[in-house]
């Protein structure tokens, strides 16, 4: 079977924006990209599931807060990405499968930054 | 509404550990309003307790279900198969579904993932708080419609007990004084005079003190 | 539904341009420069992992809806000539360098890219906004040799080449002037030392740098701000508050000491602007995230010399190491001496290069100052100002400039 | 299935053959046709990845009637940027179009599957019926002052019908600069905000009782418009600064027989204090709580060297200017805080707390100067105070009213980058100038003119067609918690009584699916991102 990649969940007005801008588009084979209207589309019970369906880990990557195009979005994401964490600890996972990270759409340089630690990490 | 909040994480497992199949009941009703036990919860409890098993390496089978209310009979048709072909049941409704659904099943285990808390409100989302205790002989109209039995942490029904400070109780600096609110409220009605009457002793026989309550009403029984 | 000519490509323009487009009317932008965006291109996110409201993101938003849009067309490494105006209409002569991308047609295959001979076409690409921007002084056709090779490649005919240059007579019904500013020139003041001393840099740089690396040379050191080069000025003419200063060095500070919690950041200045809605929080929250603020600036910096030896620079950074001394006038008298690793010129802004000739082309007024702060030309002359030509002031502010601007014209209100 | 497959219309992009020649293209429709599926229209675009080139293959394939088009090119002509854009300029929905990527040179049958995946794809997508919005041409401007006037005048010369309502008995300006045809409710307030862009309907509270107004959109131009008088003296006592000469907390009634007036009616004060004295001391006082907007330096200035200067004869006036900062952020203050200093006013930069006491007939002003690293003490005969230095809040009911989000000091419109200038959390409901905390006059009259052009863009559409692809609540799994009516940033969520459900509201609700990550009972959904969806792309 295929091995299964971080799943990292992209706000389309940010990260989604630096990463279709990477110099190096061979990084986004790092992760496995989806793509949400804004990450207060994001659920605790969709991030638990990727872990669920063996996804080692998940990265919720949104854009700075104040910076969201629907105001609130990103602020909703930290909390829900905080109970996950809590959540996994409780259940004697890692919490560290789970992580946030703010990128606006110019910052192409630090998600290159992010996936080549991935990258490293996984060599 | 009934409150509720989960139970902590490590109790419930501890709880379903041996279970074999389990079946997650959510219920649709109060425990989805503050937000313990609705769908979405079970959901997140039924992912949260796989990811578990899978780190403990316990086998344990999790099935998904929600239902309208688990405290009314007919709302469990939909899922009686499920719960029959399950080893144990974790409810996610208040204490009155999970006694019900218990009731239903003979001799299935039906188990709480929630501690039922009380009758309140939603003061905001993510905050809710106790109005009303159950006590079955309300008072509410002689105390401005604040309720000593449910707001004053020692149910004091002839005025405070003389420990509050800055109008909070001592029994937790977080919540307000139970007969501070009454005051308050009724010197705005303008009906502070009368507080000056003694309320005679409670009649407790309707409250936890009768036994289980029941009610009868044959106008609309069938 | 009328024709615009639009003079700068930067945010300014490119904000009016997609106004006036949106209500249907043809606009033809126009920039010295060979790509779109201006100084913008060169600005930096400066968010933490909460925005600074900036508006660079907004900025580049915006540049590439206007790049996108088919009724907005931009001709790029343009010099106007001159401008006749007849029956209401304005006609503007210019000379457009070559090769020149019509980014209507221009479906960033990459082909120019590989098939210039000298590499003069780059590219730019950063958030939605992709583009190439041409270095004419490599270019072959700029040194007096044939040369096609991008326009050969380009599969959809959108290049063009052959000739360095082509006049074009641009005519439209009003002309917006948005040409912008110029940062003052830090090598006017000595005693700083830019240009000489490695770590002086100029906020630009410290942005051009921070819009590609995390940090500003290593993580950590000393960093520090210094406030007012080339603004409250009076010996240099330049009398007024550049206005953005303030708010960039301060959001560049917050950005610095969050990506390196151990570093020293020191903010030099006459008196702290505020920029932001929320300009007391933000001040109370660099307070304490203890960045420094000092009243007074320094007036020199020096290389504290036999220092040099402290190992390489960090990889593809300008900033070298070693310490600099500065020299602090303080506002009740005497001087202070402080060191730093690295010193960041906050320069302020000046009227650009052009736009003396601007104004004369255009009939327009220029202030004591070189801006033209009086607004727009005579009434119903046809000429609108907006934006940094305009009076110092920040992308955000560009932006509204502009689309009041754009309401102006489009409504001839 | 392969019915509802036919229905799109498919715009194949032959860009200088990059792609698809005319042949090629045959090819690759006749191996469609091999797959049972023909589409309804065909295009072979000359640039389909150009923004031109797109928008010429969707107005013509639009003529032909399909509902959705599907795009294949090379990745250039898929880039989601493009895509929106032109969907939002040509009404089509992001809903009814769909790119595809090729590989240039896969050939003709590799083309095909990659195709047949993308009209799977676009079919699988709900075709959403959309719906007619009547807007209102009428717009309600809150605030008489300079900015709101603008942006009347605007809107007038736009051709809207514009209502103004304003606290004050008077405007501004008088009714001299009105705009003609214009409604004006003074002494009145916006009290309530009902519906939604297009079709408001705005409350009023004026002196002859109630009035409802409907209006397609709201500009607010009203600021925390200074602190009334006695509110003012409140907020000196309520930031613990004001003390008698003991050092206690001074009571309103005897403040009032203290010199302290608000800036703007010092110089009238001034004027009218006994001549008894050699010297006048004149105290201005900036930032006493917070760091004040330019404007009120300038006032300050302005009205310094006027003291300064225009002192009667015999008289000498000094004048000490309090603040924190000395604020010129816009080109002629520089030179105003110049001629300022020259006419002899002292700046005093304060560190930390102001402390006033009163003294003799006068008040006493002690702060740290923060040029001069020390403790000083100034005995002033009277003080003008900037009410804005003590809160920037606007107004509580007007806030709560219209539902409008504010900012960390209390302002209209959240601090966000992609609000400015002019828009808010409400879509439709607009602010400028002190409406959103500029009181600066230049910016805050560009600030009215861009709300007024974009209430124009929002106006002059008339009718607005919104497809039903906002948040979709299931009423049978709804439970009313009402989550998601909290929630939402932008107000576009409410309850249907009939269906005893939560609904959104087509032409307010964004799509960002925020109410769809708290619904508790998983009972909304986001047509485009529905959690069937998601699931899968992590399958």
């Amino acid at each position: 079977m295929e091995k299964k990649k971080i799943v990292a969940f992209c706000c389309e007005n940010s990260s989604l924006k630096a990463a279709e801008a990477l110099s190096d588009p061979s990084l986004l084979e790092a992760v496995e990209i989806v793509a949400l209207p804004c990450l207060g589309k994001i659920e605790i019970g969709l991030v638990l599931k990727c872990l669920e369906k063996g996804h080692p880990g998940v990265l919720v990557l949104g854009c700075p807060l104040d910076n969201c195009q629907y105001l609130r979005g990103n602020y909703r994401a930290v909390k829900r990405v905080e109970r996950v964490r809590q959540l996994l600890g409780e259940a004697g996972l890692d919490e560290s499968r789970v992580r946030m990270d703010f990128l606006s759409s110019l910052d192409s340089h630090r998600l290159a930054e992010i996936l080549q630690g991935i990258k490293r990490s996984e060599a | 509404m009934i409150t509720a909040v989960q139970k902590p994480f490590e109790e419930i497992y501890r709880m379903v550990e041996a279970s074999g199949k389990l079946l997650i009941l959510g219920c649709g009703t109060c425990v989805t309003v503050c937000m313990a036990g609705g769908e979405k919860e079970v959901g997140i409890l039924a992912s949260t307790l796989r990811l578990a098993c899978r780190e403990r390496g316990s086998s344990l089978e999790i099935e998904e279900a929600t239902i309208e209310r688990q405290c009314d009979r007919e709302f469990f048709d939909p899922v009686k198969a499920q719960v029959l072909g399950a080893d144990a049941v974790l409810s996610m409704a208040c204490g009155v579904g999970v006694q019900f659904c218990s009731e239903l099943f003979e001799g299935k285990r039906v188990l709480p993932a929630l501690n039922t808390r009380f009758y309140g409100t939603t003061v905001q989302q993510g905050l809710w708080s106790e109005r009303c205790a159950g006590c079955g002989t309300c008072v509410l109209d002689r105390f401005g419609g604040v309720c000593p039995v449910a707001r004053c942490a020692k149910s004091l029904l002839n005025g405070p007990c003389g420990g509050a400070q800055d109008g909070k109780c001592e029994v937790d600096k977080e919540i307000d004084c139970g007969w501070q609110l009454i005051y308050d409220r009724m010197s705005a009605l303008g009906l502070l005079d009368s507080l000056m009457e003694i309320q005679p002793v409670k009649d407790w026989s309707t409250g936890r003190d009768g036994g289980p309550g029941r009610i009868r009403r044959q106008d609309v029984e069938l | 539904m009328s024709r615009f000519l639009i003079i700068g490509a930067g945010i300014s323009g490119c904000s009016a341009a997609y106004e006036l487009a949106q209500e249907g009317h043809e606009i033809e932008v126009l920039d010295c420069a060979s790509a779109v965006g201006g100084k913008v291109l060169s600005y930096c996110c400066k968010a933490t992992t909460a925005c600074s409201r900036c508006g660079v993101c907004v900025a580049h938003t915006r540049l590439s809806e206007a790049l996108y849009h088919p009724r907005i067309h931009f001709s790029l490494g343009v010099s106007v000539e001159e401008a006749t105006r007849s029956y209401g209409e304005i006609t503007v002569r210019v000379r457009r360098a070559n090769p020149s991308i019509d980014y209507r047609r221009c479906i960033r295959c990459n082909a120019c890219l590989r098939a210039c001979p000298t590499g003069c076409i780059g590219v730019y690409s950063r958030a939605e906004l992709v583009q190439y921007p041409v270095d004419y002084s490599r270019c072959l056709l700029h040194q007096g040799k044939p040369c096609a090779a991008c326009s050969r490649a380009c599969p959809t005919a959108a290049i063009t080449a052959g000739s360095p240059s082509t006049d074009l007579d641009l005519s439209a019904a009003a002309v917006l002037i948005a040409s912008g500013h110029q940062p003052y020139d830090a090598r006017r003041k000595l005693r700083l030392g830019y240009g000489r001393i490695p770590n002086v840099l100029t906020a630009v740089e410290a942005e051009m740098i921070l819009s590609r690396q995390s940090f500003l040379g290593r993580p950590g050191g000393s960093v520090a701000f210094v406030q007012c080069v080339g603004s409250r000025d009076p010996k240099e003419g330049r009398n007024y508050c550049s206005s953005v200063c303030c708010a960039y060095a301060l959001r560049l500070a917050r950005l610095l000491k969050h990506r390196s919690p151990e570093a020293e950041v020191t903010v030099y200045t006459i008196d702290l602007q505020n920029f932001d809605k929320a300009f007391s929080l933000l001040r109370e929250e660099l307070v304490s995230s203890s960045i420094h603020f000092i009243r007074g600036v320094p007036y020199s910096v020096e290389q504290v010399m036999g220092d040099l030896s402290r190992g390489a620079s960090a990889a593809g950074s300008p900033v070298l190491q070693g310490k600099l001394r500065l020299r602090v006038e303080s506002p009740q008298g005497g001087e202070s001496v402080v060191e730093h690793d690295t010193v960041v010129l906050s320069v302020g802004m000046g009227p650009a290069a052009g736009s003396a000739r601007l104004a004369e082309i255009f009939g327009l007024e220029a202030d004591v100052f070189g801006f033209f702060s009086r607004g727009s030309g005579e009434a119903g002359s046809g000429i609108v100002t907006a934006g940094t030509c305009r009076e110092p002031q920040s992308i955000t502010d560009s932006m509204a400039s502009a689309r009041a601007a754009a309401l102006e014209m489009g409504r001839g209100l | 299935m392969k019915e509802r497959l036919c229905e799109v219309g498919l715009a194949l992009c032959g860009c200088g053959g990059a792609l698809f020649s005319a042949a090629e293209a045959g090819k690759v429709l006749a191996a469609l046709k091999g797959a049972g599926v023909a589409v309804k229209q065909v295009l072979l675009s000359q640039s389909l990845c150009t923004a031109a080139g797109m928008e010429e293959a969707v107005s013509h394939l639009k003529d032909q009637g399909p509902a959705k088009l599907l795009f294949a090119g090379c990745s250039s002509s898929r880039r989601p940027g493009l895509l929106a854009n032109m969907a939002a300029r040509t009404c089509l929905s992001p809903g009814a179009t769909y790119g595809v990527t090729l590989r240039p040179g896969a050939g003709a049958l590799l083309h095909a599957a990659a195709i047949l995946r993308g009209l799977k794809a676009l079919a699988a997508r709900p075709a959403f019926q959309t719906r007619l919005i009547h807007l209102e041409q009428r717009v309600l401007v809150v605030g008489s002052g300079p900015a709101g006037l603008q942006s009347a005048r605007d809107l007038r010369a736009l051709g809207y019908e514009t209502v103004l309502v304003d606290q004050g008995v008077e405007t501004a300006s008088g009714s001299e600069g009105l705009p003609g045809g214009l409604i004006l409710y003074n002494g009145s307030r916006l009290a309530a905000l009902n519906g939604q862009l297009g079709s408001f309907k705005a409350l009023l509270e004026t002196p002859c009782g109630n009035r409802t107004v409907s209006c397609g959109a709201v500009v607010i131009t009203c600021g925390a418009g200074g602190v009334g008088r006695f509110e003012l003296v409140e907020g000196l006592l309520g930031s613990g600064s004001l003390t008698d000469g003991a050092g206690r907390p001074t009571g309103c009634t005897e403040l009032y027989g203290l010199p302290i007036v608000p800036l703007a009616e010092l110089a009238a004060f001034v004027g009218g204090l006994p001549r008894g004295k050699e010297t006048l001391t004149v105290g201005l006082l900036l930032d006493l709580v917070l760091d004040e907007p330019v404007s009120s330096m300038e006032e300050a200035l302005r009205l310094g060297r006027e003291l300064q200067l225009r002192g009667p004869q015999r008289i000498e006036r000094q004048v000490y200017l309090f603040c924190r900062e000395v604020k010129v952020s816009s080109l002629p203050l520089q030179g105003l805080y110049d001629e300022a200093r020259e006419a002899g006013v002292v700046f005093v930069q304060v560190e930390g707390r102001i402390g006033l006491e009163a003294e003799g007939r006068g008040v006493a002003v002690s702060c740290r100067d923060s040029v001069l690293s020390a403790e000083l003490r100034v005995l002033c005969d009277c003080l003008g105070v900037s009410p804005l230095g003590l809160s920037l809040a606007a107004d509580p009911v007007l806030a709560a009213g219209t539902g409008v989000a504010v900012d960390g000091l209390g302002q209209l419109q959240e601090n966000n980058i992609h609000l400015f200038p002019e828009l808010t959390n409400r879509p439709g409901v607009f602010v400028a100038g002190p409406g959103r905390g500029q009181y600066a006059l230049p910016q805050a009259l560009r600030e009215a003119r861009a709300a007024a052009l974009a209430v124009h863009r929002l106006l002059a559409q008339k009718h607005l067609e919104v497809e039903l692809a906002n948040a979709q609540v299931d009423a049978d799994k709804c439970a009313l918690c009402l989550a998601c009516v909290r929630s939402c940033p932008f107000k576009a969520m409410g309850v249907n009584r009939e269906k005893a459900a939560a609904e959104s509201y087509p032409e307010a609700c964004r799509r960002c699916g925020l109410c769809a990550g708290e619904c508790p009972a998983r009972a909304i959904e986001l047509p485009l991102h529905t959690d069937a969806a998601l699931l899968a792309l992590v399958d």
